[in-house]
């Protein structure tokens, strides 16, 4: 049976400025997560916060978050020191599917490019080639370089400043990739949400599959309340459209399903 | 060992947990967190005779101590339900609860009939006279004694199975709508539903959730629900259902002594499936140390002042 | 640098942040925590007009992200406070609001002829026809339309005074007593005072208080009074002043957006003594932030979806 | 102007099973408090708790209280380790009354032993001899022996079971006192209602002048609230009694005006 688990806080390492590594013990979780499904954990406030798996490490049971700094649950956990016991759900939803793929694209912004750095290491594992682009405002802001430089075989960077890769945002590489790279490459994109969206468009255009990553306020992150319900295209006729659970449908979808 | 079981009217429980409407789907998802068999029932979502699809945009906001949801009863409408859902819930092995919820008291009178009719296994209709989350019907009915006595009154010339009235707090008095539930022919009354609040994103300005205003639950509703609850038993004969912000079974103890045959947990188990199991042990433990044999005799045991 | 300055009609106050009544005495202790000379103003515990012992045995119950109380309008008089308290308020240099609540129409009749009279230096009345702790009166007129109209109509002719109506937000219809209230002449309502709840020893298997139930305060109650305020400033024209749960310089704006010309904080500045002083510096902050020159034209900016 | 403080806990220290002594460092509180008064301490819960103060130091600062493991409040409180930030409200209330006093009987059982200590603390700093009756279950629920023979003159037990000192409560101490030891004494007793309402009566009959240290629900601590009063006798003709606030009138009382 599932359960909800109790587990500590092992390391809190900021990376950047208002983002934080958390590192929690958890044999089940850390064996059972897949690139793309989240967990949902505890603050001092009421709801727990959903935070998509960065990494896991089955051999020593534990996996790790990232989390930015928002508002006051994220505080509380960027806050929280060693030894801090919190309550976890997960792991939860529908992570990336990779079967039956040739090559991945992972394109990230924002706190998206923490799942996707799980992706992009199953990917290795499974010797999928891969290349990563991350989208950043400045060369200031930019984080866990390294790690993406570990487990893709590419990384690109786009900066809304300029001050470092591409000038633009992640589009703008996209736009620059050969069809060579492109070819039966397979899209997987977290970030915000006009920054998928644009991504989707730009993958329809280009004729490539792409799936993304929503986020909706959640409470129980495990299906049960329907109040992270995402749109997406009617399946009978006569339905207007579909509302689907972000939290167990997805948070990955295929961007074509997905009504913006 | 103490003896869990309760009764509400001809409905015999295994136990005095039943998981609240809305907050476990159709028992899916719980299922795979709580062991289902030992509880005393599953309310389902609330059902429609037609499909819905719900409240579209942000459904949720957090609150202190509690929550808002404006899911607005998307559900797959009662056929559905019966075909897709019901064989299903029967599985479990506990009292299946099915929550109701109609535009017009036709659409309650509909949905009585046929979930009403012997060969259909459902155990208890709950109707929602509650819903604070849609245009139409639901809290409007149940915020006035004659929209209450309207519905319950012809919902029971379609069945002959317990009816339950899950009420609204959002009234002026609450012994008022229950006792028009009582007078009609409920079997019980439910207390209590969510209390109609808001929440504003000083950002935009605007409420947080796209309906504008949502119901809110979870512990901070708790001192509402144990008062009207403690009022409705002392003028009511029929049982009561309590429900709010429960959270653990010393919640479930006072709900008892206030007047409560059995209870709903809502919130509580949606932020945390498993915490029937937690809290049966922990009511299991309390009976003992206290030589309490019958849990029931808990019920409506306030002493007042 | 902003303008905090707001206007509940004729009374200008200079800061939206008010004490509000029963968590504040008269003033005196607060005083050692908090400058008031820079609040908008104080509300008065709620006076009688002969003095109240008030309600005997356990008066207050700990809830989730709130409290019950259950003081009973505990009070030194009309006439005492007049003579006792009354100059100690006014050398604060705020606007003195008193707050008075009757047994009967006559006692607020006779409390708004007192207090009402251009030579006796308060600012405003607050009728409080929402106490839920007392057996008569108060809420019992709070809770109707006509009790409402009835008190606010009479009160009115016997001061030019400023009204303001202190309602109860254990109500099917806010709007409807609010409409009341303004119909009647009322200056401002202010919403809400506690919402009736209780708690329940387990032990002891009596209510925590020895009145049995008692009004429920603090953040847990903010989204209810927040939805009734956005209610309320759809449909009345007179000022709302906002009350219920506020505990920062966020929920100030979330009130004021909603439609609260001002505000009054109860518990978080009785559990944080200083409160004020932190929310005003916060306040500033935000509109310097977002250049609001007046705090004031955030009132009733709420963008509905 | 008065201000609520936000102070870390220094030291968190086991004295017996339940019981645990807390030190705080605050300047403002260790120079301000006396005797008998109390300090109102957040928790995770919404109500601070009320503790009486139990030392001082004003040269280092700090304070201590000691705290019985009761609830969820006094459980937080007394799990918290040092580094842990506290809300603090104090010193609040009227402690004990030396004036004139030539000696003092400090009558203690349960929590009520805390701010005892301090009295006679306090008493031997002012060199009014003094004598310390303190009351347990049994032997194995002694706390603080030492720590009140280092400041008492005298220290005598009872204990319900006998197993220690005088068989039975405080009030057997008190009826083995000697004229001599009575003789212009002033109790002071803090501890559970019906001992204190005992030792009240004792010492009506005694003839002795007698401080009670009342504990009642409090919300916030400070006099503005009303939700904490005590039913003290009229002064007023017509008046049945009147209605004193435990936080801001006491908590201590004179035994004389307490209606019990
Ligand atoms: C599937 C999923 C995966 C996510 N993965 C990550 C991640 O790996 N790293 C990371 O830093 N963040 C991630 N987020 C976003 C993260 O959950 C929010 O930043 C966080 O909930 C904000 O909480 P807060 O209390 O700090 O902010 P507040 O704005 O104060 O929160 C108020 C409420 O809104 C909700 N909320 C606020 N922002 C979001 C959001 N973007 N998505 C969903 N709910 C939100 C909160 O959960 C809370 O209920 C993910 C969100 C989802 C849905
Ligand atoms: C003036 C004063 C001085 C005190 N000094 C000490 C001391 O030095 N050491 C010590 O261990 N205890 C002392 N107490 C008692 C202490 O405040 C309570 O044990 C504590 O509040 C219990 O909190 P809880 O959450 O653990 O218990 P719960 O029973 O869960 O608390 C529920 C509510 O009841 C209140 N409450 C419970 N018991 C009491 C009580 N006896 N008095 C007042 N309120 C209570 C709590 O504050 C809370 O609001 C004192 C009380 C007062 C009024
Ligand atoms: C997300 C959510 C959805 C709900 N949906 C329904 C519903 O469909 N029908 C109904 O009668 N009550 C519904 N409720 C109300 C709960 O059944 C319950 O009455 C209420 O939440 C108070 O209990 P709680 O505090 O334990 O959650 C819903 C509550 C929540 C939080
Ligand atoms: C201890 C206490 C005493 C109160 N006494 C009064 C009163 O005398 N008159 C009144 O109108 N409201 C009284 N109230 C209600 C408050 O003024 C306020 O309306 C309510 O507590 C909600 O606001 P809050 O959540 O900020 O406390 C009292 C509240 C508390 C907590
Ligand atoms: S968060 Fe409850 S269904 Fe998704
Ligand atoms: S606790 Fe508020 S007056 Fe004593």
């Amino acid at each position: 049976m599932k359960k909800e688990y109790r587990i500590p806080l092992l390391s809190n390492v900021a990376v950047g400025s208002a983002t934080h590594v958390l590192t929690f013990r958890s044999k089940e979780i850390a064996a059972a997560a897949n690139p793309g499904q989240f967990v949902n954990v505890s603050s001092d406030l009421f709801l727990k916060r959903p935070f998509g798996v960065l990494d896991t490490d089955p051999e020593a049971g534990t996996f790790s978050i990232g989390v930015r700094r928002i508002g006051a649950g994220t505080g509380y956990i960027c806050d929280a020191v060693p030894g801090t016991f919190f309550e976890v759900l997960g792991p939860l939803g529908n992570g990336f599917v990779f079967d039956q793929t040739k090559r991945i694209i992972a394109i990230g912004g924002g706190t998206g490019i923490f799942p996707l750095r799980f992706a992009l290491k199953r990917a290795r594992e499974l010797g999928i080639p891969s290349l990563s682009l991350n989208g950043f405002r400045s060369k200031s802001d930019i984080i866990l370089l390294s790690s993406f430089e570990e487990v893709a075989d590419q990384v690109r960077i786009s900066t809304d400043a300029g001050d470092f890769g591409t000038k633009g945002n992640v589009v703008n590489l996209l736009s620059e990739l050969t069809k060579e790279e492109m070819k039966d490459a397979i899209l997987m994109t977290v970030g915000p949400e006009i920054m998928m969206k644009n991504v989707a468009k730009w993958a329809d255009g280009a004729g490539l599959f792409c799936q993304v990553s929503l986020e909706k306020r959640m409470a129980c992150g495990i299906g049960a309340c329907l109040v992270c319900v995402c749109k997406v295209k009617a399946e009978a006729e006569g339905e207007p459209f579909r509302h689907v659970r972000c939290c167990k449908e997805g948070p990955v979808f295929a961007a074509s399903e997905v009504i913006w | 060992m103490v003896d869990l079981t309760v009764r509400v009217g001809p409905t015999v429980l295994k136990s005095p947990l039943l998981l609240a409407s809305g907050t476990c789907g159709f028992g899916r998802e719980v299922a795979e967190y709580e062991d289902l068999f030992v509880i005393g029932g599953i309310c389902t979502k609330g059902l429609t005779l037609m499909p819905r699809l719900g409240n579209e945009g942000c459904r949720t906001a957090e609150t202190p101590s509690g929550m808002l949801n404006s899911v607005g009863l998307q559900n797959p409408g009662v056929h559905a339900f019966l075909r897709d859902e019901l064989p299903n819930m029967r599985s479990f092995g506990t009292k299946i609860i099915v929550n109701v919820a109609g535009h017009d008291t036709d659409d309650y009178f509909r949905m009585a009939q046929i979930l009403g009719d012997p060969s259909v296994p459902v155990d208890v209709i709950e109707l929602n006279l509650s819903c604070p989350n849609v245009k139409e019907g639901c809290m409007t009915f149940g915020a006035s004694e004659e929209g209450v006595y309207q519905i319950v009154k012809g919902v029971r010339e379609y069945t002959d199975k317990p009816v339950w009235v899950k009420l609204t707090p959002n009234v002026t008095s609450i012994t008022e709508t229950a006792l028009a539930a009582e007078n009609a022919g409920a079997g019980a009354v439910v207390l209590i539903n969510t209390l109609l609040g808001m929440a504003i994103d000083i950002k935009s300005r605007r409420p947080v959730l796209q309906n504008n205003t949502g119901g809110l639950s979870g512990p901070a509703i708790k001192p509402i629900a144990l008062r009207m609850i403690a009022e409705c038993d002392q003028v009511l004969h029929i049982p009561i259902i309590g429900c709010g912000g429960i959270a653990s079974a010393k919640d479930v103890i006072e709900f008892m002594i206030a007047g409560a045959s059995a209870v709903q947990i809502g919130t509580m188990s949606l932020l945390h499936p498993g915490i029937c199991e937690k809290i049966t042990n922990d009511l299991i433990c309390y009976a003992e140390s206290e030589s309490i044999e019958r849990l029931s005799d808990l019920t409506g045991t306030l002493l007042r002042w």
